[in-house]
């Protein structure tokens, strides 16, 4: 066992600690310093950065605009950017259809998407949850029929269709078989915005933003070549992503990152003259907070240590959503408490509260959805108890 | 030992509770959200024909005589409708210091109107480095002859945006902790160098930043002895927790209410996701720690008007503390079980979530009532 | 509202301690104020001694040798008893078999078994559980049938059946119809210890001591005048005894009790010469508790007041089993937690450790099983989510 | 980075488990907790054998030179089979100070004989006053020509009871609380005025409880410079805290693995209850608190080597904190989940539930660890 970096290893960290520093705009650097809200604008703009640098997609095979790079620098790189608070780029191009297309699609749709995702030219939203179909997404009923001339009709709706109002393009899970058991009859589908019949309204969320759309599919046409996988297999694909090495979903350098905030927010409220970062009762509040994700940072890399050997995902990822999310929220929930009266104030100008402070509350806000999205963490728990406990059903 | 209410307490709490329903209701809070005021002056004075803002004041200055326990029938029902109207800042801050150290002549000029509901008020206390502590008052008021000039800045001044008339603590005397040497003054919103800034405050609701940039203050504005105000102002700090463990009771009921109706209704995996066991024994836990609220609850509205001030603070410290404790979980888990729709604005109970964090932070939080109470002689 | 005892309420408060302060005698009035462990003489003692003062069974009718005491009146009894660090006297007579009985039995039976219950000379236990019906105990399986003679011959066991080494008499639960739905072949009958064929072997705890046993019936024999209430009617009795005003569930007086050792342990015990009640992580946790129990303390008088209004148990008398059984856990823990090293201390010799701290451990292993016994803290769940919370099953 | 076990490695966890499967069971040491010295000499010397007890000393003191991590090993299956063995009191408390502060002619006297199995040692360091301070001595040693005089009464002594050589520590300069001024004597354990008084402990153990009486060392029994032992104290503190975190490691794999075998055969109500959801959440919480500690025990094995003090004791105490957390919570609901057989001492588990409070208290608990996790430069 071995917990160091290698040389090369460390080397490459500040390689990119560097890089971070010279590439970021000072627009950028800005918020990040106080982990502002980034515009749809500002993340793209930062996307393009990346990807001059090479550094977008470091998880893809070279060939299609990956960074080369084994899983400890992937690591590495992204740590780094969320330590530095860059702007998360969009993952559902990235993470989620990019590799799904890598994994199950044809050459041609290899050519046709992967450069334009990596290059940020065509921005993507995920179509999965609908209305009725939430933690049980296999009850999914957006329907896609075949018009008899090669292409497919969508009807339906798809919601938590997140930044669908900014996307070019959406992937979907659609049911193509109704006859089938309801896994079975799922087909994956690749659908261009701008299609006719396809309407993204925003919602507005708790955060005051509005972070995902309802989008409406009306007699949809979509061509057959935009099947991704088998024809009503598209369930193998919504599963194959869970597979993946996802050390990023604890989101441990995030979480650092708030949780220097809060020391920075500590050290600097004051409770009759005295700093709350030296008062005994807060100050045990952040320690067992700090140990809390340390618990999940050593956890985290375990599971990259495993990838990085080629196993797959072991029992330590499974609990890295579970456990990142609630940290995640402890950490927003200490800074909000340590900021006293401040924590009251919502999307104020400038200056109503100190800068170092000013997002917390919408972040806050924002984080109960961490342990719903993505499986909420009582699916997680339910998949836990199956797979590796063997709990009987 | 009776925990019932009286005859006359139900008939106020049914009293009330359907004119939230009818009245107040949450979506007429919602369009408020965008008001530059954030409350109904109509609805004001519906509220003070119906008496309760005069509950609490004694006959003597023109009101009903009440109990707090009146007061906290009347708050658990607009905590559940997320009534915006400035009950707690005119009422408890403000009303109550101008009804312990003001004389005949101040609650005819201030409290009448407000009973009438003709005016709302505010009381200015806290500043940004005393945390929840009202003797840390760094704003200053010189006497100069007959008058005082007072330099400072006030912050989160709940209904400080839309108050006729704003209490303001200022030092006459001591040092930033000191108990001595705090005084009140009366300002008219119009006062010359009263600066007032409108916020918004995270549960949808206004409140202000005060600075007083050189106001000057005739002698006259002064309520009662010179430096003298500290023990009032603890004693509103308590009216104001024990008013938040009040209200919090009905944000908790109804987000409570809000979940089980959703786990009886909500379909997944072809059932009610209400049958799912590990989403019914949240719902107890909830369930469990609502009550616990409202024992507490109860406690502190009827002790909040104990003679002794120890008795006072260590029952009000101990419901604040089992407001935090419970609210927060209570309504976390809300909307953790509401899933998705929970994260939206357009569902309610997003707004009961934001309310319960602003009265957990209101009149101090948990750390500081815990503290407190460990620092009461009985403990 | 009114939380203020009456003048007389108070009064009569006083009349207990002073009456207490009295009637215990010093061996018993030692052992209380160290919260020792009470042996079955001690116990018995001491529950002759209330019934020679008429305060033995509290909340019986005055004719069947109760005090006569309105509501509030027992609960201001059982809380000082409780305060006052007395033995808990044992349930399964007064409590338990003897209310049934009362609303149940003939007359005959009352006459029978009440006096001698009341007066401590027949001692019971309960023989509900079963080695393969403990949650769900309507699945129990000792059968009782009629021998064509006006007895019945039981034949099976059950299990933690507290003290049955001590007991004259048990109840249980039996089925008496193998063929109806579970809970409707059950019948009540009481029994006789020393009818051949019942053997109780008693149970080591976790504790260290023997506080239940197992108890086997072999062809055992009892007249048909045992069974109580109908044939086949049993569970009606079983749940009759959870509509009974159970405030005493919530053992208020007793985690008040040791919290109160708690701080005198904290009082005591210093680190690098500070007493830890004066170190603050120390003070915040005492005080977090104390409001906890506070919360319950409050809960407990509501229901309390409502029984006395008359209600029926209303809602707050669900959560005292739930809540109680976790403070009282964690009142133990805190107090092992206060003590350091002495926490390891296992039933050794007096004076290894501070004689106020010396009953801790065993009481704090046998506190886990607070939330267990009575029906575990999950059923309890499950009856709030299905009977309050109207949730679907 | 690599979590991976050397070969090496590997072949010792299953060599180690396979032992304690076979000859070091738990039903083993239910019959052991009425013995008078509660562990077995003769398995103690195939411990030797099988090259366990030399494993962390280095060659040149007749060891194999292993690391901590090697040491974890062990004590992770020792700890799933609750193995009573003193291990720790020898190897990593007393072993540890015999290394750093005694000479060839120490190891040889000392660690040789212990490496072969042949003895046992303890090491007494807690005194009453101190709690989990090591420098709070109040025992003195006070030096008389080539002679000292050794006063005082350690508390809760592991193995001291049985253990050849007593390793104690007395002041010869100071006052409780200092560093500076401790120093450590080895005493066979028929010195006179030596008394040791064997105790019983929850877990089912025996420790000792020690008097020095006037007690006359020779300063040939010192180890070290005279009052220069507290950093090899504070070494062995973290030692012990690191063993007791890879201990509870296999005390809570071992229950979990329990309760879930437990949930997987129970039968209540028709079904198996591992299918009540509640439970198979509570199970998962258990299982990822599990892996929590694995991680942060995995850490402290490491760093406890760390040459910067800092460092180590950074890492050990959050461990010590995430052991205390995690290791609770799991044995509690190992306990919950049994139900009713859970609190009878003839199942296993109450025996793992006990031995997790045991690790929790020795060597510095969650509070204590915690204070001292703050007071790290790098917090």
């Amino acid at each position: 066992m071995d917990l160091s970096f290698t040389p090369e290893q460390i080397a490459f960290r500040d390689e990119v600690r560097a890089w971070i520093r010279e590439a970021m705009p000072p627009r950028i650097r800005e918020k990040a310093a106080v982990d502002g809200h980034f515009e749809h604008d500002e993340i793209m703009a930062w996307h393009r950065i990346l990807h001059a640098k090479g550094w977008v997609a470091p998880h893809w095979p070279a060939e299609w605009g990956g960074a080369g790079l084994d899983v400890t620098r992937r690591f590495i790189l992204t740590e780094e950017l969320e330590l530095a608070g860059a702007p998360s780029l969009s993952p559902f191009g990235l993470m989620m259809v990019g590799p799904l297309i890598l994994q199950f699609g044809t050459d041609a749709q290899r050519r046709r998407f992967l450069p334009k995702i990596v290059a940020g030219e065509e921005v993507w939203c995920q179509g999965y949850s609908e209305p009725n179909a939430g933690s049980d997404l296999a009850s999914l009923k957006l329907s896609a029929d075949p018009d008899g001339k090669g292409n497919y009709v969508l009807n339906g709706q798809k919601t938590w269709t997140t930044y669908a109002q900014y996307a070019d393009w959406i992937f979907v899970l659609a049911r193509t078989d109704k006859t089938a058991k309801k896994q079975s009859g799922i087909s994956f589908f690749l659908v261009d915005m701008k299609t006719p019949g396809v309407t993204a309204r925003p919602t507005l969320t708790t955060a005051g933003t509005p972070a995902f759309c309802d989008t409406f599919f009306e007699n949809v046409v979509v061509p057959g070549e935009n099947l991704v996988g088998p024809l009503h297999g598209g369930w193998t694909l919504a599963k194959a992503l869970l597979g993946h090495e996802r050390t990023y979903i604890a989101a441990v350098g995030m979480s650092t990152r708030v949780l220097r905030r809060v020391k920075r927010i500590a050290a600097a409220t004051t409770e009759r003259g005295v700093p709350l970062l030296e008062v005994p009762a807060w100050r045990s509040r952040i320690a067992r907070l700090e140990i809390e994700l340390l618990a999940l940072k050593m956890t985290n890399y375990r599971a990259l240590a495993s990838a990085e050997l080629g196993h797959a995902p072991g029992p330590e990822s499974s609990i890295l959503k579970i456990r990142g999310s609630e940290i995640n929220q402890q950490c927003y929930e200490l800074a909000m408490d340590l900021m006293g009266h401040d924590a009251l104030s919502w999307h104020n100008e400038p200056g109503t509260i100190p800068e170092h402070e000013a997002s917390v509350p919408p972040q806050f806000q924002y984080a109960r959805a961490a342990s719903i999205y993505g499986g909420s963490n009582e699916i997680q728990k339910n998949v836990i108890a199956k797979l590796i406990l063997g709990l009987p059903s | 030992m009776n925990f019932d209410l009286t005859p006359d307490q139900k008939l106020l709490e049914s009293t009330v509770a359907s004119f939230v329903k009818k009245e107040a209701t949450v979506s007429r809070f919602r369009a408020l959200r965008d008001d530059p005021v954030g409350w109904s002056k109509s609805l004001w004075k519906t509220m003070a024909e119906l008496g309760w803002i005069g509950l609490v004041f004694p006959e003597s200055a023109g009101g009903l005589g009440g109990s707090f326990v009146d007061v906290a029938i009347v708050l658990e029902q607009l905590g559940a409708g997320l009534v915006p109207e400035p009950f707690v800042a005119s009422v408890l801050c403000a009303g109550t210091a101008l009804l312990r150290l003001g004389g005949p002549e101040e609650h005819e000029a201030h409290l009448a109107p407000l009973i009438a509901g003709d005016t709302s008020l505010a009381l200015a206390w806290a500043e940004r480095g005393g945390r929840y502590d009202p003797t840390w008052v760094e704003t200053t008021a010189i006497r100069n002859g007959d008058e005082y000039v007072l330099r400072g800045e006030k912050v989160f001044v709940l209904n400080g945006h839309a108050a006729d008339t704003i209490v303001v603590s200022a030092r006459t005397a001591g040092n930033p902790g000191d108990s001595d040497g705090i005084s009140l003054f009366v300002l008219p919103r119009d006062t010359a160098g009263l600066r007032i800034k409108t916020i918004r405050t995270m549960d949808g609701h206004k409140a202000a930043m005060v600075s007083l940039d050189g106001v000057v203050a005739p002698a006259s504005m002064r309520l009662g002895a010179e430096g003298a105000a500290a023990p009032v102002l603890d004693e509103i700090m308590d009216l104001g927790a024990a008013a938040a463990c009040a209200e919090g009771l009905g944000v908790m009921r109804a987000a409570l209410g809000m979940t089980v109706d959703y786990l009886k209704t909500r379909e997944q995996f072809g059932l009610k996701i209400g049958t799912f066991q590990a989403l019914q024994h949240r719902a107890v836990d909830m369930f469990v720690r609502a009550e616990l609220a409202k024992s507490t609850s109860i406690l502190a509205s009827i002790k909040v008007a104990d003679p002794d001030p120890a008795e006072r603070r260590s029952a009000v410290s101990a419901a604040k503390v089992e407001l935090a404790l419970c609210g927060r979980y209570v309504t976390q888990q809300s909307i953790q079980l509401h899933g998705g729709i929970g994260i939206t604005d357009e569902h309610d109970i997003g707004l009961y979530f934001k309310r319960m964090h602003v009265l957990n932070a209101l009149f101090g939080d948990e750390e500081h009532h815990l503290a407190r109470f460990a620092a009461q002689p009985s403990f």
